[in-house]
């Protein structure tokens, strides 16, 4: 305790406080994606901060080992439930490398589109989240709203709004559907009104910005140390980002570019993730313009599903959909580390294959995790009141972190 | 004798139970709903008797019929009778507040008491008592935290709340409220917001803080508190101090409408009487709305402060511009007197 | 004074009826809402777990100071107005300067004051 | 590779910026805009405002109802032969498919032996079924679809979350598609 | 590349280096476990290597597959020069230890950790080694082969802190 | 011995073999459809075709039939070959029916294993498939679907050469061709089901498994038949704790690749009547007891007979078919506490072909007489145990499992006997006089080790599981025996077996978790512990 004396401050014993122990979550407001943060505090300030994970444990990557190589799908979109399409990607993308399947242009570019339509619907709702919890609630609504217009084009798109399961081993579920353009361009006004609402609501405000200049800063070193990525390295000033280091589906043919901050401060990533949010956009467009025709699904039918029709009314194609379902995709053995850029950081699929039904091992590298192991460097010191800003402004995601 | 009381009952009942009361009650739902509209939503609108959903207006009698029927339990304390009439402490002060405020020409007031300004500046005083006990007798980490915030946010804007109002006196020179109304008269030119608008806004938000709403709600910022001194509060004792707000909120901008909107003055309207009084009494009633409005809107759009951020404001930027304030006012009345 | 002008009495109904309504609300809720007790809900709240650190304890000094500034501070600014209501008054009978360099050398007290703690950092909340 | 770098411009807070009011000001113009076209569509009745941008985003759900688009994943049903008979044939494949194992099945002999085989039992039980849609992409018959438009509603049991044949059936209209070796 | 980093690896450390392939394009090196430390305190340090980030953690169990059981699996990456290697490192059942990377990077602590927690495979030096991802009274290690699917476990009380309750009265 | 290259790969093989064994010599695996190894190779299906070089130039030839020559050049992946494959798949798929969803041999089907894993091509047919009959009943066990037959005729070699008893025949000609039984001739032999088994596609299929459940979805476990003294290996299907089917697993030391009707229906019997909770009869009521209480109750009433009239008084009437460790333990339990052992049985002269089927219908009568033999055990038959009934020596008779083929003497003179108590999986009709009846597992639901009738060990596996609380007949009879006071402390199979391995020369050397799938033959496990 630190009272006020001639020379500043003195440590005075007798007029110690005792360091207040508060379990914050896992039932907490503020601790969304249930998380159990057990703070030491004196007074408001964290002075220790030890971090329980795994509430949302649900044995995602022992299931994966039962399931085939589609079945998997599913699980994945529950990783990171705000970008369920990128985990998708992410995942068909592992499988096809140990595979050496090579999918089609157009599956390239619509998993492009697909992709960035999820990043902004996650960036929209972290922002959203992040004005929420320093209740500001009308941003959070109007991101809600926005991302409310996104989902109904996923739902259309996938036939669901969160739990997309869009890709498929050498291709995809669906292709686009014929008024899917017409209905974005629709939409498209409004979502830039929108953010353009949240943005005078949050971005010069001093309350908002008092709250987040400043608060949750992280160096550059520590931040790589951590094995950080996304817009939390990128707010340090690292301009780390898979779709331009290592560009994947047609990240390599779109123009976009890579926002990054200066302080490794929550503003920063606030105004990080704004500006990515105009990028996604932009590369939508661009994706809408480069589109090819031609097939969705590779013609493979030791992978894919052969289409309906063949299915139907030839034993060929009935004797492939059976064994594909049966006895899963042919994967020859083999093992890959495929990567993407999610919305949260390098988003990883470490999967090995024996050639058997499904995957032998996966592992998924989810950015999260790597983010809150190294969130107390950006906690300690500050107030109790900073760490829901922090918090948020890293976008912790349950569900990649437990797994 | 009876004739008083007779008649203070009447005023009672037509000022506090009849309009104060029913404007925090509706505040209950205009909060829901206008918050709702500024959001793009709907609102609350599922409420309804044998189809009649007039707009979610039945919210209102259905969460008190919630509340008075939800169980009302009393968590593991020391101190049980603090923690029972910890929300009946925070609903007095906000309730008598009206005592002193002139709702209407001559005598509708409740209590012309020449102390008006003191006592209002006693009753918020005392409104500190509620939070603060209820979060220390809840024996919760996350209760104290909510009401020692509660307790230190309140009492430094009160020094402001005060401060501010001293140009007030210094232009209108009484305290007693019907006469500083009286004072502003009928022309806008010489009501308190122009005259002192910088109290204004020192005041405005005193008073915000007071009644600890956003971007003030820090001794209940549910993201790090989850709901601060009242998270062990459930059924009626919940909602009594749901009710103290919303009664606090009328009655802080019927404050501010007394003492910076020229109170009942309706603009260009000497005479009183009659029909005349009939329209100064709504003029009352549609500024104090209007404030009560700006209240929640302001609530619904801005982001929460941090707690130090909150004594910073109060103590090194609005308490020196408080004293500025007074300054100044003295300096410009003593050109314009000297 | 003319007996309807009486301010105590009005005053006194009303707070009467303000404790008497609080306490009947919660009086009808008590008859009303069940009662049903378990250990778990007589636990105080922490996020599903049991506490952390029993919150009876010192808490940071920092609160006590405030509450002495307020004291300080809000009983001065109760002294300013009876001199606020009295200004203009003492202005228009021509001692206006007196009056007001009167008030300035009560504020600069003040305001030496709240230098004074600024300074010494007891403002600052970390 | 060389990475097309934006630094993000921060706010560097002017006196304006200090003194809270503008941006409060401005703040409280936008959801005052908000609401005041909101309100004067409520009270009018209009979907949209005149400028066509503001809209109230939310529906009164269960008396007005957003249409599900054709690709939806919903309650699941099953079709029918052109004869009304069930089109499944029991051949496991959706059940088989399912990652979250919901659907069960038993398959009994049918007297016709075109028909062969029909399912005696088929069960989903919606509170496991994690509306994936494998089980539609998996059946060979296009037999059990899930574009039935309706979600799951709520029921009061779990028992009631089990879905039986005769449910799914009711939902099922007839299936037009050639099966078979018979291409149109 | 990277193959110029696999030689530099095998030219430096010689014997540690048991095998190396590049599946799909994933660069990979087998090492010894006792010189693992080494090599990745190399890999990070040294300026043609400059592996700043430790990508991730984890383990494959090869069951009755190879000799070994297990298999600890790292991936690096360097942000400045743009590469990633993966390094593994066999782990049998006798001797389920490895050394700990958290003296290289602190980013090693939580994938340890899971591991740990989902294999059963010990880092020898984890400041902090403690289950990650399951409670303390779990038994067994989920992620190994012969842990059953549907591996029930019964049911613990919700551990609770301690509670001082002796300073109110001071 | 001539030498030839597989894929460039040399290999050196007997005179006389086929490039197709030759091949599986080098670990390149040939597709097939007609070929079977206990069969003749007509090489009429023509998927075996690979490219080989004999001398003459490279031509395709089926590897099933052509015999390995020296310098051969065989090329399996080769274009040619290929081709070849793709070829006749499309061939035997042009009129096959779209018949997965409803054909029960989807998951195990040869041909789609083969189309998934040689052609995956579309079809190019666009024209109405040839119809065949569908349902067609050939016998008691089997039905044929003529469509999807592709005419490998393997079922139809299996009844002239194996059961030789020439039920089935092809009619017709080109697309038109059949199977079908000659007329007034049912497929009706005790092997029937196999013709099942061999068929490559889902023609022939059970009628007692059709549509009960999809192969892919059934745990697989390997077992033993327990119906007669040959010991066929098995596998036993099972789906959600239901046995469904069992079928024939390859041992060529026992049953080659065959197994009869019979045994393989057996299960069947077991499914009504079983056991799960102890039963007392009391005077025409019936009370149920709990599995572990009856085990008490079994205990205490030998220990109250044992200690009243001492151990001779107790009759025990052990079971051949059960397995070696039950016996075991029976044997020892009866020695322990001096209980007169009987072994009673099933019958012993039974249907007996030269094919599998033995007459004595016990399967482990070899390991039982081992057993006791070691053990110099005294025991007695069925026709003892009349006489002891007669006698009145016997007080309590403790009947091992139901299935005791008795005669008439004893079925009479039981109901004499003061207590009757018995340790039986599923009722039996000599299971009415028992006074007290404590459940135990079938021989689907635990593992054990048998005998069979040339010596041969074989171990089998649980492959159901119903209450974990009904113990194996071992494990109950140690919990029984400690109930009533005696010193038996078994509680793992493992540790019973390697008492016995110490106890009975011919298992020396054995150890119960490392006999091999195949089981090994005890005079050779002898011979070899010897020295």
């Amino acid at each position: 305790m630190t009272v006020y004396g001639k020379e500043g401050h003195t440590t005075v014993d007798h007029l110690h406080t005792r360091e207040m122990v508060l379990n914050m979550g896992p039932s907490h407001p503020a601790m969304h994606g249930t998380v159990k943060m057990i703070l030491t505090l004196d007074g408001e300030t964290i002075k220790d901060a030890d971090i329980h994970v795994g509430y949302l444990h649900r044995g995602f990557e022992k299931m994966c080992e039962e399931q085939t190589w589609n079945q998997v799908m599913p699980y994945t979109d529950r990783l990171n439930y705000s970008s369920p399409l990128i985990n998708n990607m992410g995942y068909a993308m592992a499988v096809e490398k140990i595979a050496g399947i090579e999918i089609t242009p157009r599956c390239r570019w619509i998993r492009t589109l697909a992709s960035e339509l999820s990043r902004v619907t996650d960036h929209i709702t972290c922002i959203g989240a992040q004005a929420l919890e320093l209740a500001a609630y009308s941003p959070f609504l109007y991101g809600v709203e926005a991302r409310e217009l996104l989902y109904q084009l996923i739902e259309e798109l996938t036939g669901a709004r969160l739990t997309v399961s869009y890709a498929r081993i050498g291709g995809l579920r669906h292709d686009l559907t014929d008024t899917f353009e017409a209905h974005y361009r629709e939409r498209l006004p409004r979502i830039h009104q929108l953010m353009e609402d949240v943005h005078r609501l949050l971005t010069k405000n001093r309350i908002y910005y008092d709250r987040m200049a400043g608060t949750g800063v992280i160096s550059a070193e520590d931040a790589i140390d951590y094995g950080f990525s996304g817009p939390v390295l990128r707010s340090t000033g690292v301009a780390y980002d898979v779709r331009k280091n290592a560009p994947y589906l047609a990240y390599g043919d779109v123009d976009f570019e890579v926002p990054v901050g200066s302080e490794g401060d929550n503003y920063d990533r606030y105004l990080i993730r704004v500006e990515e949010v105009k990028q996604s956009l932009s590369i939508i467009d661009q994706c809408f313009k480069n589109m090819p025709d031609g097939p969705v699904n590779i013609e493979d039918w030791n992978v894919v599903l052969p289409p309906k029709e063949e299915v139907y009314n030839t034993i060929e194609g009935m004797i492939a959909h059976f064994k594909i379902i049966m006895h899963g995709s042919d994967i020859p053995e083999g093992e890959a580390y495929s990567y993407v850029e999610g919305a949260n950081g390098e988003l990883g699929f470490y999967v090995v294959s024996d050639g058997g039904r499904g995957p032998y091992k996966m592992h998924v590298r989810g950015p999260s995790l790597h983010l809150m192991q190294g969130i107390h460097e950006m906690m300690l010191g500050g107030m109790i009141a900073d760490l829901v800003p922090t918090f948020d402004s890293i976008n912790m995601i349950g569900g990649e972190i437990d797994r | 004798m009876t004739t008083l009381i007779l008649y203070a009952l009447l005023k009672i009942a037509g000022f506090v139970l009849g309009y104060v009361m029913l404007t925090a009650t509706l505040l209950t739902w205009i909060e829901r709903k206008q918050s709702a509209l500024a959001q793009d939503r709907i609102g609350p609108a599922r409420a309804s008797i044998m189809g009649l959903r007039l707009g979610g207006l039945l919210h209102i009698p259905a969460d008190a019929i919630k509340s008075f029927t939800k169980e009302d339990f009393i968590p593991d304390t020391p101190n049980p009778w603090l923690f029972k009439f910890a929300p009946v402490i925070a609903f007095i002060p906000a309730f008598v507040m009206f005592a002193v405020i002139p709702f209407g020409p001559g005598d509708l007031i409740i209590s012309s008491a020449s102390f008006g300004v003191l006592f209002i500046l006693a009753v918020t005083g005392i409104s500190v008592y509620g939070a603060t006990l209820a979060g220390w007798a809840s024996n919760s980490s996350l209760s104290l935290l909510g009401g020692l915030r509660a307790a230190a946010q309140m009492i430094s804007y009160e020094v402001t709340m005060g401060l501010s109002l001293v140009g007030i006196f210094m232009v209108y020179e009484d305290v007693n409220l019907q006469n500083v109304v009286i004072r502003q008269g009928s022309n806008v030119l010489n009501w308190g917001i122009v005259t002192q608008p910088l109290a204004f806004f020192l005041f405005l938000a005193a008073v915000i803080a007071e009644t600890k709403r956003g971007p003030f709600d820090v001794a209940e910022g549910e993201s790090e508190l989850v709901a601060g001194y009242f998270t062990e509060y459930s059924a009626m004792r919940f909602a009594m101090f749901m009710l103290g707000e919303f009664i606090a909120i009328v009655g802080v901008s019927a404050v501010l409408v007394t003492f910076f909107l020229g109170g009942w003055q309706v603009p260009g309207l000497e005479e009183t009487g009659g029909w005349y009084t009939v329209l100064q009494v709504s003029a009352f009633a549609l500024k104090t709305w209007f404030l009560c409005w700006l209240q929640l809107m302001i609530r619904w759009t801005l982001p929460r402060f941090r707690y130090d951020q909150i004594m910073h404001l109060g103590w090194r930027i609005l308490l020196p511009l408080s004293l500025l304030n007074v300054l100044v006012t003295g300096i410009v009345l003593a050109i314009i007197h000297g | 004074m003319n007996p309807i002008y009486d301010p105590y009495l009005p005053l006194g109904i009303l707070l009467l009826l303000a404790i008497g309504l609080g306490l009947a609300i919660i009086f009808l809720n008590g008859i009303l809402g069940p009662k049903r007790m378990s250990k778990e809900k007589s636990t105080p709240f922490e996020c599903g777990n049991d506490p952390g650190t029993n919150p009876r304890q010192r808490f940071d000094v920092k609160f006590y100071l405030t509450a002495l500034f307020f004291i300080i501070f809000d009983v001065e600014v109760v002294f300013l107005f009876p001199w606020a209501v009295l200004y203009r008054e003492q202005l228009l009978a021509g001692n206006g300067w007196f009056f007001f360099a009167e008030m300035v050398f009560f504020l600069g007290i003040l305001t030496v004051g709240l230098a004074y703690v600024w300074k010494r950092g007891a403002l600052d909340w970390e | 590779m060389t990475a097309t770098v934006k630094k993000v411009e921060r706010v560097v807070p002017d006196l304006a910026m200090k003194a809270y009011v503008p941006a409060i000001l401005e703040g409280l113009g936008v959801t005052t805009r908000h609401f005041v076209q909101n309100l004067g569509n409520l009270v009018s009745g209009r979907k949209k405002s005149k400028r066509g941008t503001e809209e109230i985003a939310t529906i009164r759900y269960p008396d007005e109802k957003r249409e599900y688009p054709p690709r939806y994943r919903g309650h699941h049903r099953l079709m029918r032969r052109e004869d009304d008979q069930v089109r499944c044939v029991a051949c496991f494949m959706c059940s088989t498919a399912c990652p979250a194992n919901c659907i069960y099945i038993e398959a009994g002999e049918h007297e016709d032996p075109t028909i062969e085989k029909f399912p005696v039992r088929f069960d989903i039980d919606h509170l496991v079924c994690i509306y994936c849609g494998m089980c539609e992409e998996a059946c060979p018959c296009d037999a059990i679809r899930m574009d039935s438009g309706e979600h799951t509603k709520p029921k009061y049991s779990r028992t009631d979350q089990r879905v039986h044949l005769v449910d799914l059936l009711e939902r099922g209209g007839p299936s037009i598609a050639k099966q078979g070796g018979r291409f149109s | 590349m990277s193959d110029a980093l696999v030689k530099a690896i095998q030219s430096r450390f010689g014997d540690a280096v048991l095998a190396s392939h590049a599946m799909a394009g994933d660069d990979t090196v087998i090492l010894r476990k006792d010189s693992l430390v080494d090599v990745c305190r190399y890999l990070r340090e040294d300026p043609s290597c400059q592996m700043e980030m430790l990508v991730d953690v984890t383990a494959v169990d090869w069951q009755d597959k190879k000799e070994e059981r297990f298999e600890v699996v790292y991936h690096l990456h360097s942000l400045s020069l743009n590469h990633r290697l993966r390094i593994k490192v066999g782990v049998s059942e006798d001797d389920l230890t490895v050394p700990t990377l958290t003296g290289v990077w602190r980013g090693a602590n939580w994938p340890e950790r899971e591991t740990w927690d989902m294999y059963g495979i010990r880092f020898d030096g984890h400041p902090d080694l403690r289950r990650l991802l399951l409670y303390p009274e779990f038994e067994g290690h989920p992620l190994r082969k012969d842990y059953p699917v549907r591996g029930y476990q019964p049911l613990v009380e919700m551990p609770s802190l301690p509670v001082d309750r002796e300073d109110s009265e001071e | 011995m001539p030498t030839l290259k597989i894929n460039d790969q040399e290999v050196t093989v007997e005179q006389g073999t086929t490039v197709l064994k030759a091949a599986a010599e080098t670990g390149v695996e040939i597709p097939t459809f007609c070929y079977h190894p206990g069969l003749s190779a007509p090489a009429n299906c023509r998927m075996c075709l690979v490219e080989i070089d004999g001398g003459r130039g490279p031509q395709l030839m089926p590897a099933c039939y052509t015999q390995a020559g020296e310098g051969m050049d065989v090329k399996t992946d080769s274009p040619t070959t290929k081709d070849a494959q793709k070829s006749v798949l499309e061939f035997i798929l042009l009129n096959h029916p779209v018949d997965c969803p409803i054909c029960d041999q989807a998951g195990e089907c040869t041909l789609q294993d083969h189309y998934f894993d040689y052609s995956a091509q579309p079809s190019r047919l666009r024209h109405t498939k040839v119809h065949k009959p569908k349902v067609k009943v050939l016998g008691p066990n089997i039905v044929l679907d003529a469509e999807r037959c592709i005419l490998c005729t393997r079922c139809v070699r299996f009844c002239d050469e194996v059961t030789e008893t020439h039920e089935l025949r092809v009619t017709q000609r080109g697309d038109h061709s059949e199977i079908t039984t000659f007329p007034g001739l049912d497929l009706d032999n005790k092997y029937s089901l196999c013709t099942a088994d061999i068929c490559p596609v889902g023609a022939l299929t059970s009628r007692g498994f059709r549509f009960k459940a999809r192969v892919w979805n059934n745990k697989r476990t390997k077992s033993v038949c327990d119906q007669c003294a040959r010991n066929c290996s098995t596998f036993v299907d099972t789906l959600r704790n239901d046995v469904k089917r069992v079928s024939p697993r390859t041992n060529e030391e026992v049953n080659s690749w065959w197994a009869c009707d019979e045994g393989r229906t057996a299960f069947k019997k077991y499914q009504e009547g079983r056991y799960l909770k102890g039963v007392i009869s009391h005077e025409g009521t019936t009370n149920e007891l709990a599995p572990s209480d009856s085990y008490h109750r079994l205990g205490s009433q030998l220990s109250q007979t044992v200690e009243a009239h001492g151990g001779e008084a107790v009759g025990i009437l052990i079971h051949p078919s059960w397995s070696n460790e039950d016996i075991f333990v029976a044997a020892q339990f009866a020695m322990e506490a001096g209980f007169s052992l009987y072994v009673g049985g099933r019958a012993t002269d039974g249907y007996e072909d030269n094919i599998l089927i033995r007459g004595d219908k016990n399967a482990n009568r070899y390991g039982m007489n081992l057993i006791l033999e070691a053990m110099g055990v005294k025991h007695g038959g069925v026709d003892s145990l009349a006489a002891a009934i007669e006698a009145g020596t016997i007080r309590t008779l403790l009947i091992l499992d139901g299935e005791h083929a008795l005669p008439e003497s004893v079925i009479t003179s039981i109901g004499q006997v003061e207590k009757v108590i018995a340790l039986a999986a599923w009722q039996t009709p000599i299971l009415d006089a028992a006074h007290v009846i404590a459940p135990t597992r079938l021989v689907y639901e635990r593992g054990g080790t048998f005998v069979n009738f040339e010596g041969h060990i074989q171990r089998f596996h649980k492959t159901q599981m119903h209450d974990v609380n009904i113990l194996s007949p071992w494990h109950a009879l140690s919990t029984i025996a400690r109930a009533g006071g005696w010193d038996m402390q078994y509680d793992r199979i493992s540790d019973v077996f390697a008492g016995m391995a110490e106890m009975v020369p011919r298992f020396a050397g054995l150890a119960y978790q490392e006999l091999p799938d195949d089981g090994v033959t005890t005079v050779q496990a002898a011979s070899t512990g010897a020295v």
